[in-house]
């Protein structure tokens, strides 16, 4: 039955799809981005992946829709119609696509127990967790601990990406000049004109930073993880920068100290490696950094998530505003 | 009867839907956004329970975050655009008819 | 006693599902977007209400019925922000509901 | 339900090729973006459905609850931290694009060719 749902969830992904490729307004094809990313968590939760989920919803759907809006602001949301004929990509993507429909018959069916993606590692991983790490939620320590390599490559490139983006956008004729002060009427002044939005979203940061906590150091034990909390932090500051303006955010965190929790997160997640090193095991094996294993697991489970949420927050948010600090040129 | 439940918040979303595909004005766009964002919340928290699962609230709860987020960043959007608008004394694109 | 609660809980979403698809259709249906709007926050405050409400009265003592408390304060106060927040932007856009309805009803 | 079981899988190839057109076929880069996002969604698709199994849950241990079956994590785990690296190299991806609108004054790839030629 709920099978069923996801059908009908796909259906309207399907849709939604095409609606925003072939919308010529730019700013309704990014709502409808958001509808799309909503609809993709939902059937994330029916397909049993809840971390995913949550992941989806902060990311996808919140900050995502943001940098689109924020780079809207600065280029302009109408798209011209293009002059090159659809037909040429309209057979590519024909032919493409009936080569992928006949490979989708090699496909096990939805669910099937005997696929060969569901012998191998996945059984000896949710067989091996509540063993060697004494929690219960299997994504947290496969991301962590089983395949911790793996996260740090992405924690680098996260770190890759946010150093890039500073350096596109700190030069050129929109780059934000320190030297002349802006104009009041510039995108700084936040919403201060909508008494009501701003209340209620000032009395609800708190509480969105509190759960984003929640979910970093509850991770081991429901959704959640230092990826999600991350980003539903930064989602909850990005709040605060867009009631109380740019500056006023800014003051609150520099881009010094975004910068330095990026840096710092991506180091702590390394250290934690190289602790394990010197105290005898191998990069990454947390069994070492207690005299018990089992709780050097979750030490050292505690510690990379810690430098992950802060990686991704910090990184997240020095995007964010390095985006909003540029004034639109002509 | 969560089922029943959750087929007629489907259903809402699925209409939702067609009114931001019809549009014809951005805010109405923003406000099937907003009314899919809580069908959405809604639609979690039930079928957590048809899994057997309300520990999985969590969930519900980030969307309802994200999505109030969102709206205000929409809203943020079109001030700053209508500033833009002013400053520049640019002829603007009328935003009330967005036929497309 | 539990019969009694099960039943309660079932009225309560079986109206709560009720209030959300009329507002869909209403969003869907009505001609102007300030009466769409009407139409989807309205539905939207109390359906959050009677479905929370029903799934509460499911899970009873628990940390599940807090979370479900917390979602339906945190939709009860952002929701009708964010109504507010969309009909002021339209607003000040200078679509006002009058004119609105006329060039409506003419397209 | 025999018949629905590749269902997810054409969804999965439907969105990948809608993402593959927009990014064939439209010249604004931002909608070329789009869906860049829209076929990665796909990609992600594709791995959650692979990981699902019939009667599973979520792989998060239930304390007091035995013989429960549970999905493939593993799909999970790459698709999470995908996500985020998704996102921060759209954000890079953006970023370009600002700075091409400053630099040709347009986001449409064929006007920023016959700019590229005539210089």
């Amino acid at each position: 039955m709920v099978t069923l749902f996801a059908v009908f969830l796909l259906t309207l992904l399907v849709l939604t799809a095409i609606a925003v490729v072939q919308t010529k307004n730019l700013f309704v094809a990014v709502m409808l981005m958001g509808i799309f990313s909503l609809l993709m968590a939902t059937v994330f939760f029916i397909l049993d992946a809840a971390d995913v989920a949550l992941t989806e919803a902060a990311v996808g759907a919140g900050i995502s829709t943001m940098l689109f809006l924020a780079t809207l602001a600065l280029t302009g949301e109408h798209e011209k119609p293009s002059k090159k004929g659809p037909w040429i990509s309209g057979l590519v993507v024909a032919i493409t696509s009936l080569i992928l429909i006949d490979a989708t018959f090699e496909q096990p069916y939805l669910g099937d127990p005997m696929a060969p993606v569901q012998q191998h590692v996945a059984p000896w991983y949710l067989e091996m967790t509540p063993e060697l790490m004494d929690f219960p939620n299997v994504v947290t320590a496969v991301l962590a601990s089983f395949r911790g390599y793996d996260t740090l490559g992405e924690v680098f490139v996260v770190l890759t990406a946010c150093i890039g983006v500073l350096f596109i956008l700190s030069a050129g004729p929109g780059a934000p000049n320190p030297k002349s002060p802006r104009i009041p009427t510039a995108p700084s002044v936040g919403l201060r004109h909508h008494l009501i939005p701003r209340v209620v979203g000032k009395l609800l940061i708190p509480f969105i930073v509190l759960f984003g906590l929640y979910v970093q150091f509850h991770g081991e034990y429901s959704p959640g993880g230092g990826f999600q909390a991350g980003a539903i932090i930064a989602a909850g500051m990005i709040l605060y920068a867009l009631l109380e303006g740019e500056k006023q955010a800014l003051k609150v965190l520099p881009q010094s100290v975004l910068i330095g929790m990026v840096v710092g997160g991506a180091m702590l997640y390394g250290m934690v490696g190289v602790v394990g090193m010197l105290m005898g095991g191998n990069f990454l094996d947390y069994s070492v950094l207690s005299s018990n294993p089992v709780s050097g697991q979750q030490i050292g489970i505690l510690i990379i998530e810690i430098g992950v949420g802060l990686a991704v927050c910090g990184a997240l948010l020095a995007i964010f505003h390095a985006f909003a600090a540029r004034r639109s040129v002509g | 009867m969560f089922y029943v439940v959750s087929i007629a918040i489907m259903l809402t979303m699925a209409l939702a839907l067609v009114r931001a595909f019809l549009g014809p004005s951005v805010y109405d766009r923003v406000l099937s956004v907003n009314v899919f964002g809580t069908k959405t919340t809604l639609l979690l928290a039930v079928i957590a329970f048809l899994y057997g699962r309300p520990d999985f609230l969590d969930l519900a709860l980030a969307y309802a975050m994200i999505n109030f987020i969102g709206i205000l960043a929409v809203l943020k959007f079109f001030q700053v655009r209508s500033n833009q608008q002013q400053k520049n004394q640019l002829p603007g694109d009328d935003l009330n008819d967005n036929r497309d | 006693m539990t019969t009694v609660i099960d039943i309660l809980s079932w009225v309560l979403l079986l109206a709560g599902s009720i209030f959300v698809f009329i507002g869909g259709i209403g969003t869907l249906r009505f001609p102007t977007f300030y009466t769409r709007l009407h139409a989807a926050s309205l539905t939207d405050g109390i359906g959050t209400i009677l479905i929370l409400g029903g799934l509460v009265l499911q899970a009873g003592w628990t940390l599940a019925a807090f979370k479900l408390l917390a979602i339906l304060v945190f939709l009860l106060l952002t929701g009708p922000t964010a109504a507010y927040a969309l009909a002021n932007a339209a607003d000040m856009s200078g679509m006002k509901p009058e004119e609105n309805e006329v060039s409506e009803v003419e397209k | 339900m025999e018949i629905l079981g590749l269902y997810n899988y054409w969804a999965y190839v439907a969105v990948l090729m809608i993402g593959f057109y927009a990014v064939i076929a439209k010249s604004n880069l931002i909608k070329k973006l789009i869906g860049l996002s829209i076929f990665q969604s796909a990609v992600f698709l594709l791995y959650i459905t692979m990981g699902k199994v019939d009667g599973g849950t979520a792989p998060i241990i239930q304390a007091g609850v035995s013989d429960q079956i549970f999905s493939n994590p593993l799909p999970q785990v790459l698709i999470l931290t995908a996500i985020v690296v998704g996102v921060s190299t759209l954000a890079l991806g953006l970023a370009i694009v600002v700075r091409i609108k400053e630099s040709y004054g347009t986001i449409e790839e064929d006007q920023i060719h016959l700019l590229d030629h005539k210089s």
